[in-house]
Order: C-alpha cells, then structure tokens, then sequence
C-alpha cells in the first residue's frame, strides 16, 4: 500500500483538475480528437496519479450495512473496481456481488446533481436556509428523523444535531433486518450480535437464516462456512442443515434443506430438544418439562417434517458437537417470530453451544459511534405518529420508506401531513419524490464517514470510508458536511472551527488516538496510516457468553387456515436486490437471481405441485394478492418451495429512483399485512396470506437457465459425491 | 515466410503444442473451482463484468439470449424427481476453460484466438471478423459474441458509467467475439514485473477478478508449472492430468474429487473442478 | 513471291474433307499443305485423319500448371505458417499437414484450371485478329478451307476446290 | 409427349432460334425481371439495416451464433453443383442430351455461387473487416488460419467460381462468335467482339479448345466434389454432436446435386417458356433430366437414412439427442417437411406420366428445393440449439425478418443475374446442339446403310 502521508486535500484537489480531465479517455472508444476531454501533460507527473498505473486506496463498502472493507483501484483519478482489503476481520479480501456493484452506486447516471425545493433546483446556501427557517419555528418534539442503521461519526452529528433541535425522535429503520432476532438474542444472551462461529462448529443447523446470501453478514459468513467446509480442518467437514419453507441460497447449499410448513420453526426446535433429551442428551428439568409434549409425530404433523429427519436431525446434533442453531428471517417474520427466536435459542443452550459457537462480541468503547440497527418496528412508530399529526418537520436519511412501507400502513397518506419533509437522498426515489426539500448526497466514493458495523466477528472496528476520487458531480454533497452546515446553524461556536467533515472527522479520530491504539503516534501519523489501512482495529474483547434461555413462556399457537388467502407470501431478501435501496445498479440487475436464475423482473416462486394444481405454467402472469394489496408477475415453478407458500423477492418494482429500477418488477412490500410480531412489534414479514390467479397472460420468462431446466441431461457437467465416498482430510 | 525458414525448421514447426511433445516451460495457467466450496452467490460473475468492461445488456437483449457474462453461474438439480430438491443445488461457475487443444482455435478462420505460450486461449478483437466459428465450435459455450454496438446502446455505459471503464481492457465493438481471459491484463502486468525483476511470478501475486471476489476462495488460480503454486497442488493431489482425456484415477475407484468438464472431448482444459461433496449422514 | 489466301466454302463436310485430301494428295509447287486451314462452325473429329498429325500442346501446360499451382499452394502455406509462433492452435503443429493438403489440392486445381487455360490461348492463338479471308457463313452452316500458297499456285488451287463444289471460292492477294 | 430435337433441322435455323432469345423474350422475363428486382432491394435493405446497427436484428444469440445465412449459403453452394454436374460430367460420359440445355445450368452454377458467398459476407460481425481472411501479403506477416475449414471454403469457392466462369466462357467463345458474325452491330457486336477473342472456328482453334475443354471438365469434377466435401466439414471437422458425422462429405454432395437438378427442372421450364426454346429444350431432355434428378434423389434419401442410422447406433450420446430433437423438438415440423419433400415429394417423378407434366414437375421441382432449403437450416440449427452443454440448450431462438429478407432477396439476386445473362448470351449453346444433330444424323445414316447393306 502505498504510504499515504501527505495532505489529502491537496491530492484530491490535484486529481480534480486532472483526473476530472483524463476520465474520458483511454476507455477504448473516445478518442482525442472527439475534444471531449481535455489534454493533460504528465509532464510533471503527481505522486498519487501515475499515468497507466492502478492505485490502491482503502475505504469502507456502503452497500449494505456488513461494513466490509474496500480497497478501490484508483486510475487516473477515476475509481475503476472494488477490492476487498485484506485487513479487515469482516471480509477478509473478499467481497460479494452487491459490495462490486458499489462503483455503479457512484457513477450511476440518474444520482441527483442538485438541491431540490418543491421539484425545483435551489442552491445549497438557500436549501441550508430553508431548513434553519423552518426549524426556528418548531419545538424539538415537532421534528423527527427517521434514518437507517446508522455508526461512527455520521451518527454522532445527526445525534447532536437532534440535540440542538431538541428532537428526541429520531426512528432508525431497516426493512430487512434480523429485529426480532436481535431482541431475542438480548434476551438470551444480553447482546444483540452475538458472535457465530460457524467456522467452529461440526454442525449447522439454520433456521432460514441465509447467511450466505444476505444474512447480516454474509461475506464474512462465507468465509467461515468456507472454513467449516473443508475437510481437513481438525473437526471434520461440517454439515449444514437448512430448515425453511422457502430455498435460499443457504438453503441451497445445505447438506440436507428440510421445508418445513412456515411459522412452525419454535416447534420444530422444540421438537428436536425433545428428541435429543430421548436420545439421551442431558437436558434441564425445566425444558423438558417444557418440551414434553412436543413428541415427534405431534411435532410432525404441526411442521410437516417427518419423524424420522427429526430423528435424524436429534441424531446430527447429538454426535456434532459443538454445533450452531441459527435463527434468521424466515422463523422471525410471524406474529409468534420471538418465540420461534426464543425456541431456537433454547436449542442452542441445550447443545451447550453458547460459549463455543456463540461468542460474546466485541466491545465498541466508545457507545456513541457504536452501530445502532434499524428496525421495522421504527416505521410503524413514526407512522402512528405522522397520522397522528405531531410531526410538522421530518428528515429522511438511508431510508426509503414510502418504497418499503406495506400499502395497509398508508404511510405515503400520513407523510404528507408533515409540512416540511427533507430527505437527503442518491436518487429521485419514491421517497424523494414526496419531499419538500431533497438533498444530494456524495456517493459512497466522494464521501468522508466513519463506521462501525453492527456484527463484529473478530474485536471491534472502526472503518473509515473516505474518498476515492474527486466529486463527480459539483453540486453533491456528503452527509457529514450537510450535518455540520446544519449544526453550524444552530451550534456555531462549537463547530465554527470546522472548515468541513473532513477537518471535524479528523479531528474526532486524532483526539481519541489514545484509544483506538495510536497513542505513541503524532497525529500526523496516525491519521495517515489510518486512512492508508482503511481501518482501526479497537482494543479489547467482550468476555464470556452465557445463555440465559429458558423455556418459559414459549406457546405456539395453532396454524390457522384461510380459505380466501390459502397460501403463505414468503417475500425473499435476495443477494442482489435485498430491500431494493441498490436496484438502480444494473449489475445486480442482471446478475440471475441464484436460484431461479431470472434477471431484470421479479418472480413468484410456486412448488410445481401447487402450480399443477392450479393450472399454471411457468410464464403465467399470475395476480398474487393479499387482503392489502396485490402484485402482477410471472410465475415460476421452483422446487425449493413448501407447497403452502409462495415467494416474491422484495426490491423490485420501484416507480421511481432511476432507469435501472424503475418499473422492473412489482414490490412486494406494497402488500404485506401490517402484522406485528406480538413481543417487539416488529412488522411479521410472513404473515401475509396471498391467493394466486391467473391473468391469462403468458410470458416467456427471461432468465439465465435453458430450456434444459437445470438438468445435466447424463454429463458429468456438475457433479457430485457423498461424503462417505470421499476422503478430504489430505487434500490442499 | 520463406520456404528456407519452413525447411530450416521443419522438425520444430512439426511439434504438436502445447498437449503434445513440448511441455510448458515457464507458465502455465490454470484454474481449480472446488464446488463444494462455491456457494453460487455471483460475486464472481459481478467482478468480472467490473474488471471486463463487460456490457450490460439489458432486459430485452438478455432475452433474446444476448447477455455477455463471460463468467456464468449455472444451477442444476439432482434428476430424480424428488419432490424437493432435499439436497440443495448444485452451483456451476462456467467461464471459458482455456483448453490446451481448444476447439474454438482451429477453427477461426482469421487466426483471432490462438493459443499462448503461457497456456491461455487468446482472443484478439482487432483481428475478429465475426464469422463465429469459434462459438459454434466451442462444447462450453463459453464465447459471447458482440450483436450489438453495446458502447453506443443506450443504457448500456451512460456517459457517467464509461468513467468506470477498467483501461487495460479493450471496449469491444460490435461483431467481435468475447470471452473470459483468466484477466490477461493482470497476468501481462505480474509477468512484466516480475521480468523486470529477473523472476517468475510467484503464487498469489497474481490473482483473476473472480477469484480474488470468490468469499469462500473457492476458486483457486495460478501457474501449473509451478510445483509450489496451490494449483498445482491442487491437480497433483487429484491426480488429473492436464493433457489427458481420461484420467488413470477414474479408471478404479478412487476417494479423490477433481475432474474437467467434457474431458472425453479432447480438449483438454485449462479448469478443474472439485466435485461437490453431501453429507451421507442426514 | 507474293503469297495469296485462297478462301473456298463447301455446304457439307464431306465434300471439303475430300477436297482437303487431294490437296494433300497434290503435289502443288508454291503449296505447302502445313498452310491449310479448316474452319468449321463445329468441331469435326474426322479432321485429324485427314489434316494429318497436327499438334495440340495445351497438355503440357495443364501439367505444368497443376504442379506450379500445388507446390506454390504447399509452400506459401506452409512457410506462412513456419512463422506462426505466436499464432499457435493448441493441440496442433505450427504446419499441420492434413489442412495443408486440402488446400495444395484446391490449389493444384486452381493452378491446373488457369494455366491450361493461359495454354489454350497460346496453342490456340487467340485473342487474334480476323484472318484476312474470313466468312460468318463458317460459324453457320459452312466449311471453309482457307490456303496460303503462292500466286503461282493459285489458279490450281481454286481448280481443285472448284472440282470438289465449292460454293464460294475469295481470294486476297497477300502482303 | 413432345418430340426430341430435329435431326434434320437447319444449322441456320439453330443460329436463328437462339439469337432471337437475344432480342424479344415473352412478356414474363419482364415480370420476373421486376419481381427479382424488388427481391433484392429488399435483400439489400436488411443488409444495410444489419450492417447498421450490428448482428443482432437477425436475432440470433448466444449459443445460437449460426443461423439462415450459413443455411442458405449451403443451399447456393449446392445449387451450383448441378452445372458442373450437367456440363462436366455428362460430357464425359458422352451424354449428348445435355447439350441444349448445359449453358444455362453452368450459369446457373456461377450465379450461386455468386450468391453463396454473399451469405459468407453478411453473415460476417464485421463485415468490413472480410479481407482479413484473403492470404494477402502484409507488413505484419499476418495470414489468415489454413486450419480452418472456412478457410478451406474460401479458397476452394475461389477456385470453383473462377474454374466455372473460365469454364463457361470458354465454352461459350463459339457461340460468342456466332453472335458476332450474325448480330447487328451495336454495343452488343462490339461486346462480342471482343469476348469471341478473333475465333474462327479454325481447325487448330477446335483442336486446342478440345482439349482444353476435356481438361477443364476434368478438373471441375472433383473440384466440384471438393467444394461440397469442404462445406460439409464446415460441419463434419467441428466437434459438435450432429456435424461431427463422417458421412457428411458424400451426403452433401449428394444434396448438392439433388438441388442443384431440381432447380434445373425449375429453370429449364421457366426458360423453355420465357425464351421460347420449346424445339431444343424438348421435353425428352426434361425426361432424362427428371430421371436423373429422382435417381439422386433416392441416393439422397440413401445417405440420410445412414446418417441417421449411423447416429442412432452409435455411442454418441449427444448426436442422438440432437437427431430425438429434430424429429420432436420445435423444428420437428420442418424436418419432417425437410423428409416429405426431399423423400417422399420426388417418388412422383418415378411416374412416367409426371416426367413430362410441365405443371407437375414445375410444382415438384420447387418442392424439392424447398426440402433441400430445409435440409441445409435442419443441419445448421438444430445442434445449436441442443448441443452438448445442456445449460446452453436454447429452443426459442426463431430467425427476424432480417434474416428472412436476406434469403428471399438473395433469390431474387439470383434471378437477377440469371435473367440478365440468358439475355445478353446464348442460353443454349448454338455449336454444340449443331453437333448434336450432325453425329445423330451421321449416327441414323449408318444405321440405315447398314440396314440397306443386310
């Protein structure tokens, strides 16, 4: 890596005029004499730009909130290609398909250029002012921030700033995020992100949590389940058991994927408690006094899983230890999702892997930058109190909720009944849309910020994201600096000394050197090896776990039948798409979908048996409708999939946020049911009941697989082999 | 080209290269993709549309069957009817294998790929006529061909997006014929530093786009000449042979998992695949 | 001595076939039968017999030819392809023999098929200029018998043609 | 049915005939004429379209890369065989019914071939780049790849075209001559002129134009063999399941010749009407003709039958699915149509009624080429679309209108040429029918002097 002391500013001030000049060409097609661009003499070549060669600068991945460490090449002051930094405990070098696409985030053609007032260009003097009028009218109660899972120094100034508002509402919401099992880990463990090490364990079972694809973390999960994977580590290859209604990725590549009929996951485990505590595991009196009347065959017939893989599952789990019991998105999204939480986290404690597999985390020693996670229940709150009317002035930030709120919430309705709306966004979204005032934001290469990411697998991290090139677009500006100009407004004497973020974020690091393990360095020094590592690694570790899982409490209620809504809407968190804050990146537009292998739509996943049986055929455009809304799309016959439910992925069919995104595919947010998980309130994202008809429209469905149909058709193309036939333990 | 040239050197021009007679000397590429390890999650096929300039196509093209990932992630299912595909997917990232006796090679009327020296199949846009004869002939169908002017389609690279275009990689025009390079441009970079230096490139120093995305490093890449290389480990340990159309391990029971694609085809592959592996237990 | 062309058309080939054999039987001073043309609007196989062994070479140029072509078609090919290093096939030699010899093949043909043509053209003497005496009636229905012999010669000449039934008999005096 | 050609008929009368075919056709060449025109402009637009806007307006795809261009390119390629087959091969075996009507069939030959390389032209991605598959010297020492069988195509339809344009001008400098003797003077005198190269009909002249023309013929019969055998390994050099057939050379050489005397029948009595050669082209030709044509037919049908027997109990795996998808995948109709009209169709002709039914055979002879048309896509799509990477297999892949502009223009590009050229020269060679009634003259002569002499 190259040294990296010298003045930032002034190289980025360098690669303005030249790297703003030379972007255009050497790309193979423009030419010189289209006198597009600017002639650059490198005569006097600078350090950092060295015509012809890649640059390497480290910097942090804002595409979803894992936090992985980047390192982007840098050529003649344009940002080509994200790399993983090697540095990093998350990600360790690698990265995914969502964290590649980042540089699409950043040149992407339809990113807002300019301040808008009422659908009107403004400048930023004059949007800034509008903002400083308007809250000089209000009470600090009057205005509310609702803002995505939010760290470091970014979260300090909007913390600050609600201060000097005097706000105390500030919602933190996530459409997709593990909320539910985040409250159940606190209440098993004390902690919300418990350290998993699937790399320890002989055996994973995963209650649909999709790890590998867009669980919480899933590069650094995929590290591991690589580590867990091999034969010759000294606990043997580890099998993986996935059980959920709907195949994810996970589940794909499980040794055994068991559909279970949804929401019965609480039961499942229980199940499985009881038949370890027959196979002779020792378990406490109080579970198996809970568990006693969770007998294989009732326990078969509530989940649909037959006695015998429960057997089997009891005998997995008996001989594998340690092993690991995940909880993920599909037991949480039901009324009874902290049950089913709580369940699996009994489980865990049964098999006595809390302390081996299941690791206390790192401690953040500084709560203030610590990461706060959003959650659903966030948007339900603030909802109840837009329609209540106590919300005159609102800021939107990471965050598009008119996009991702159920139709059944009418949260566009209740938003429009705030007077004055900022949102500070990439694109024109849906959210943007309704806005009083829109405020372009940098893009995650322009733009200076600190993070520390919610699930920390190894000791507790600072990354630092900071700029890869000189700002594309003039009239953008990044979070931190639009804080600090607010800030100023109100708090001018103790952030007047800032010239911009860049000198408060520096500033804020330097002076807690001493923590962060920069305590012999000079500032100088420290900042700059900061910024050339891309991150710091914080001191200190989190102590010992203990499970605080008990059995009491936990009641399952019976599945209950709709004749109107017989099928169960399982909507899908996909690796490419997620909760469609990205869907403006072709990339991931055209990246197949893993498992169907469809591109630039969205889809229904139906069991063919299910799609027999109501005559349809893949290519059907079928209407999928629950009692608060419905969705045109095509149909597609997925084996993966319990005959009671379907599937639609989440993150398409956005009516606005750009010529990528707009009008691929139909959202499926819009029609969920506002359903609550009954202990965190949590929106149930299972628990909407659709039924399907047909439209008589007929499609040829636009994916990656053949007419083949994922056959091999006798080739040996993908092959395969059972463990017993193979000896792993020498091979490289 | 003179017929004194041809005679001088009658005996070298007769070798058969590279499967024949003449080995690799100092660099031969190739690639090992444990499938027990690939999860299918496409990181790979995205850092390969970043490295490559690949274009994007679009929903319609895609199609019509016009889409360029030179690097595809193929999922299969076990064929026995089950009512649920209980035991997963089966995930098949499939790029062009660099066959030593490539098909696509001899085939080219215009000599726009050819084989390296260093074990790679080339393909030299500036030369490509389009008869895509090589696509035809290729048992992959690993070749994507240009149908379109993709720089000039609309939504393919807006003005902002052509900023992203990797330099050391050639945007092709319309009627050229693409494929996965095993990222060329990398490897001439590594083997000119590595000249400069007096040395050959040393394992790791170099890594393709994919590889170096792959997060459970399934995929691993390097110089099979080199005994040191984890490639070459790789093969050795799974006794297959690179210039062979069937391996001596498969003709008895063997507990190894390594294998090509298609070997029986005689082209020889540049790329192994590690079979995926399932539990028996559950 | 000047030299005259002497141009006589019969209506049917026997008549000038037997013409054409007591010329040849004659003994005429300032004659030489060699100077004996026949034009005829198809080609009559019978005329070998009677002309005598004249000869048609155009053979000799096929051979030649056909071998120019294959050996020139082996070795441009061949040596192009010496230089081939970094235009390896892999799995074949830089010259590999069996495309080779389909394409000395086609170009054994190609060489045999022009040469024998360019051998035409000079056997035959074409392109040439109209003969002085010349009649379309020949590419018709007639045969002509076109004679050069000397002055001396002529008026035996057109006796004999004559005698045969001549239809027509022109005369040009020559340069 | 009709009668042959006169013996006694004027050698004038002859010159007359065919000359007129020269000055006033019926009204239906000025039809067709129009009708090719238009073809081709329409042939011609699609092609400035897809040179445009690139490859892809003819929807192909990927793995689909081949598609109506490569096929029709075989069909022309075909066609031209008949031509040699006709004038060279006949002619050595003495065949004198061949006589009135060879002219036409070595235009024809010339003029498909004319046509099939255009298919090689717009069926390139970069079509302006084509020279870079000539063997040109260059600084770079670049040359083009002698391995690959396209290369072998270019250089063996070179060879062919050039052979078959030498060989029907040289056969036609005779009857050059008669047009530049009897016709009035005028451009066209002066064209004559100047093609006729000063022939006289001397007795060298006719020694020499002998022998060369043997020698020609001898040499086009197996370039004409070549030519086809090196199309076919196009396919049959390639590995793909369906092409990799060892019997493909015969096979498409037999198809060759089958298309290639269908569409002798079609322009014999397209000519014989328009040119009104209804005394030479008579109707015992057209008999032998359509024997010939049903007995390459059965030899066709032969050498499919092996094929697919050859695939069905062979090994291969692949070649089998690929023939299963033939006769029941999405092309099934139009294989099956391929079997019809190249298998069944041409059993009429094997009634002695038929061989001479103008109408019938007009019918039957498009028919058959219209299977041969079929024989040539079945070849070149199906193993596209099911080849040996079943992720790959790609059914839905139909040809644009594109492409099906392009062959229907390069039909009327044909017919364009072909038009024109039976117009400007003698579409039936004047010297060698004039032969053809002397020997049979001289021939029924004997015969009767003999009888007398019994």
């Amino acid at each position: 890596m190259i040294e990296n002391n010298f003045n930032r500013r002034d190289f980025l001030k360098v690669l303005g005029w030249g790297g703003a000049a030379v972007t255009l060409s050497g790309c193979g097609f423009t030419s010189v004499q289209d006198g597009t661009e600017t002639v650059v003499s490198y005569v006097e070549p600078t350090e950092y730009a060295l015509p012809g060669i890649g640059v390497y600068f480290n910097s942090t991945c804002a595409q979803c909130d894992a936090g992985c460490s980047i390192t982007g090449r840098v050529r003649e002051g344009r940002a080509l290609k994200l790399e993983g930094n090697a540095a990093s405990s998350i990600n360790r070098g690698k990265m995914c398909g969502l964290g590649q696409a980042g540089v699409q985030a950043h040149y992407n053609p339809d990113r807002l250029r300019e301040p808008m007032f009422k659908g009107q260009p403004v400048a930023w003097d004059k949007a800034l002012g509008l903002i400083d009028e308007k809250v000089k009218t209000l009470k600090g109660d009057d205005v509310a921030f609702l803002t995505g899972g939010m760290s470091g120094h970014v979260k300090v100034l909007f913390k600050n700033y609600m201060d000097a508002l005097g706000s105390k509402n500030h919602y933190v919401y996530e459409a997709v995020s593990p909320s539910v099992v985040r409250a159940a880990n606190k209440k098993a463990y004390g902690v919300e992100a418990p350290r998993l090490r699937l790399d320890k364990a002989k055996a994973v079972v995963s209650f649909g949590a999709d790890f590998l694809g867009a669980w919480v973390s899933p590069v650094h999960f995929s590290q591991q389940y690589a580590q867990f994977r091999k034969g010759n580590r000294p606990e043997g290859r580890g099998v993986l058991v996935q059980i959920e209604p709907k195949m994810t990725l996970t589940g794909a590549n499980a040794d055994r994927w068991i559909p279970l009929r949804p929401g019965t996951d609480g039961v499942l485990a229980l199940g499985i408690i009881h038949a370890l505590a027959k196979n002779g595991l020792s378990v406490p009196a109080d579970v198996a006094a809970a568990v006693k009347d969770y007998a294989p065959e009732r326990v078969s017939q509530e989940t649909g899983v037959s006695v015998e893989q429960i057997g089997k599952l009891a005998a997995l789990l008996k001989t594998h230890t340690p092993s690991l019991v995940l909880a993920g998105d599909a037991a949480e999204g039901y009324q009874h999702g902290s049950q089913n939480a709580a369940a699996i986290a009994l489980l865990n404690r049964v098999l006595g892997n809390v302390g081996k597999t299941i690791e206390a985390p790192a401690n953040v020693p500084f709560p203030q930058i610590a990461a706060q996670g959003g959650n659903r229940a966030a948007l339900q709150a603030l909802n109840g109190k837009l329609a209540s009317g106590k919300v005159q002035m609102l800021f939107v930030h990471g965050a598009n909720p008119v996009y991702t709120a159920p139709l059944s919430l009418k949260f566009k309705e209740n938003l429009n009944k705030a007077t004055f709306k900022v949102v500070f966004a990439h694109y024109m979204d849906e959210t943007a849309l309704q806005a009083d005032l829109v405020l372009p934001l940098d893009s995650a290469l322009e733009d200076w910020a600190t993070a520390v990411p919610e699930y920390l697998p190894e000791g507790a991290q600072l990354n630092v994201q900071q700029p890869l090139m000189e700002k594309l677009h003039a009239g953008t500006r990044g979070t931190g600096d639009i804080l600090l100009a607010l800030l100023k407004q109100r708090r001018a004497n103790e952030y007047g000394k800032f010239d911009d973020f860049y000198a408060y974020l520096r500033n804020a690091v330097v002076s807690i050197k001493g923590a962060l393990g920069g305590g012999g360095k000079d500032e100088d020094t420290f900042w700059a090896e900061t910024l050339s590592e891309g991150l710091v690694k914080l001191p200190g570790s989190g102590g010992n776990l203990s499970s605080k899982a008990s059995a009491a409490g936990l009641h399952f209620p019976a599945v209950v039948e709709d004749a109107a809504y017989p099928l169960r809407l399982i909507p899908s968190v996909t690796a490419n798409m997620r909760d469609g804050r990205n869907a403006n990146q072709p990339w991931l537009q055209e990246s197949p979908d893993p498992l169907t292998t469809i591109v630039w739509d969205s889809w229904v996943e139906i069991h063919p048996k299910t799609a027999a049986k109501l005559g349809i055929v893949e290519g059907d455009i079928v209407e999928v409708a629950s009692k608060s809304g419905s969705i045109k799309a095509q149909a597609y016959l997925f084996p993966g999939i319990h005959p009671d439910a379907v599937s639609v992925p989440l993150g398409y069919g956005h009516e606005a946020m750009g010529r990528y995104a707009k009008g691929v595919g139909a959202n499926a947010f819009a029609m969920l049911d506002a359903v609550s998980d009954q202990e965190t309130g949590e929106l149930a994202m299972n628990e909407t009941r659709v039924k399907i008809g047909k439209t008589g429209q007929r499609i040829i469905v636009i994916k990656e697989e053949g007419v083949a149909g994922g056959k091999q058709a006798g080739k040996k193309i993908a092959a395969r082999l059972a463990s017993d036939k193979v000896d792993l333990s020498k091979e490289v | 080209m003179s017929v004194s040239n041809l005679l001088e050197n009658w005996s070298k021009v007769r070798h058969t290269h590279p499967v024949g007679d003449v080995p690799h000397e100092e660099y031969k590429w190739a690639m090992a993709i444990d499938l027990d390890a690939c999860t299918g999650c496409n990181a790979c096929s995205v850092a390969c549309y970043a490295e490559n300039n690949i274009a994007v196509v679009g929903k319609e093209k895609y199609a019509h069957g016009q889409a360029m990932h030179w690097m595809r992630i193929e999922r299969y299912w076990d064929e026995d009817e089950r009512e649920f595909p209980d035991q997963g997917a089966q995930f098949l990232p499939m790029m062009c294998q660099q066959c030593e006796a490539a098909p696509c090679e001899t085939v080219c009327p215009v000599g726009a790929t050819n084989h390296t020296a260093d074990g790679l199949n080339s393909q030299v846009y500036n030369r490509c006529v389009g008869s895509r004869y090589c696509s035809a002939n290729c048992p992959f169908k690993v070749r994507y061909f240009n149908w379109w002017d993709y720089p000039d389609q609309e939504n393919a690279w807006p003005d902002e997006m052509k900023q992203q275009l990797n330099p050391d990689v050639t945007v092709r025009t319309k009627g050229v014929m693409e494929k996965c390079t095993f990222c060329v441009q990398r490897l001439t970079a590594a083997k000119n530093m590595a000249r400069n230096e007096g040395r050959l490139v040393k394992d790791g120093e170099v890594q393709t786009a994919c590889q170096q995305a792959c997060p459970t490093n399934a995929i691993s890449f390097g110089n099979l000449v080199d005994a040191e290389s984890r490639v070459h480990k790789q093969w050795k340990q799974q006794q297959v042979e690179l210039a062979e159309d069937a391996q001596a391990k498969d003709e008895y029971f063997t507990d190894l998992r390594g294998y090509r694609i298609l070997e029986d085809l005689r082209a020889y592959p540049s790329v192994m695949y590690l079979e995926r592996v399932r539990e028996s237990a559950i | 001595m000047s030299q005259h062309h002497i141009l006589a058309l019969y209506n049917n080939f026997e008549e000038a076939e037997t013409a054409i054999a007591e010329l040849r039987a004659a003994d005429i001073k300032g004659f030489n039968f060699d100077d004996l043309t026949l034009k005829s609007p198809i080609e009559h196989h019978e005329v070998e017999e009677v002309l005598g062994n004249r000869p048609a070479n155009v053979q000799w140029f096929t051979l030649g030819g056909a071998l120019m072509g294959g050996l020139l078609g082996f070795f441009l090919i061949s040596g192009a392809q010496a230089n081939f290093y970094s235009q390896l096939k892999g799995g074949k030699p830089i010259v590999p023999l069996p495309p080779n010899f389909v394409l000395t093949y086609e170009m054994f043909i190609l060489g045999g098929v022009f040469i024998t043509v360019l051998g035409f053209l000079v056997c035959a003497g074409l392109p040439a200029k109209r003969s002085p005496l010349y009649s379309a009636k020949v590419s018709e229905d007639q045969v002509g018998i076109l004679v050069k012999a000397d002055a001396a010669a002529a008026p035996t000449l057109k006796g004999i043609f004559a005698k045969h039934q001549a239809i027509e008999i022109q005369e040009e005096a020559g340069k | 049915m009709g009668k042959d050609i006169r013996e006694d008929i004027s050698w004038a009368k002859i010159n007359e005939d065919v000359l007129r075919s020269l000055e006033s056709p019926r009204r239906l060449y000025w039809v067709i004429l129009l009708v090719a025109m238009l073809a081709f402009s329409v042939g011609i637009g699609c092609e400035v379209y897809q040179y445009n806007v690139g490859m892809g307006v003819a929807n192909l795809d990927n793995p689909h890369v081949w598609g109506l261009y490569i096929a029709t390119f075989i069909f022309w390629i075909g066609m031209s065989h008949s031509g040699t087959l006709l004038s060279a091969i006949l002619h050595l075996m003495h065949a004198d019914w061949r006589k009135p009507i060879y002219r036409f069939a070595e235009a024809m030959t010339t003029f498909s071939l004319m046509t099939a390389g255009l298919f090689v032209m717009v069926h390139l991605g970069r079509l302006w780049q084509f020279y870079y598959s000539l063997p040109y010297p260059n600084e770079r020492a670049l040359w083009p790849n002698f391995q690959s069988p396209l290369l072998w195509d270019a250089m063996a339809i070179f060879t062919y075209l050039s052979s078959s344009v030498i060989f029907l001008f040289i056969g036609m400098i005779p009857d050059l001559a008669i047009c530049r003797d009897h016709l009035h003077p005028g451009w066209r005198k002066k064209l004559y002129t100047l093609l006729a190269l000063g022939w006289e009909g001397t007795d060298r002249q006719w020694r020499n134009f002998r022998i060369t023309y043997l020698t020609v013929a001898c040499f086009l019969i197996p370039l004409a063999v070549s030519v086809h055998s090196i199309v076919a390994s196009d396919f049959a050099m390639s590995q793909q399941p369906g092409w990799h057939v060892t019997s493909f050379p015969p096979y498409f050489v037999a198809g060759a010749l089958y298309s290639g005397c269908a569409a002798i029948v079609t322009l014999f009595i397209i000519l014989r009407y328009v040119f009104k050669f209804e005394e030479y082209m008579t109707l015992p030709i057209l008999k032998k003709t359509v024997r010939l044509t049903f007995a390459i037919a059965m030899v066709w049908t032969y050498l499919n039958a092996v094929e697919f027997a050859a695939v069905w109990y062979s090994h291969d795996q692949a070649a089998k699915d690929v023939l299963i998808q033939k006769a029941t995948g999405p092309y099934a109709p139009f294989w099956w149509m391929m079997i019809f009209c190249g298998s069944v169709v041409p059993l009429t002709l094997a009634f002695k009624r038929f061989q001479t039914n103008i109408p019938v055979l007009f019918a039957v002879s498009l028919l058959l080429n219209l299977g041969m048309w079929l024989e040539r896509w079945m070849i070149v799509a199906p193993t596209f679309s099911h080849g040996y990477y079943p992720w790959t297999w790609d059914h839905n892949q139909w040809p644009s209108l594109i492409q099906w502009g392009m062959v229907f223009g390069s039909f009327g590009w044909f017919a364009l040429l072909f038009m024109v050229f039976c117009k400007v020269f003698p579409s039936v060679s004047m010297y060698e029918v004039k032969e053809m009634v002397y020997h049979r003259r001289l021939a029924s002569e004997s015969q009767a002097a003999a009888k007398g002499a019994h």
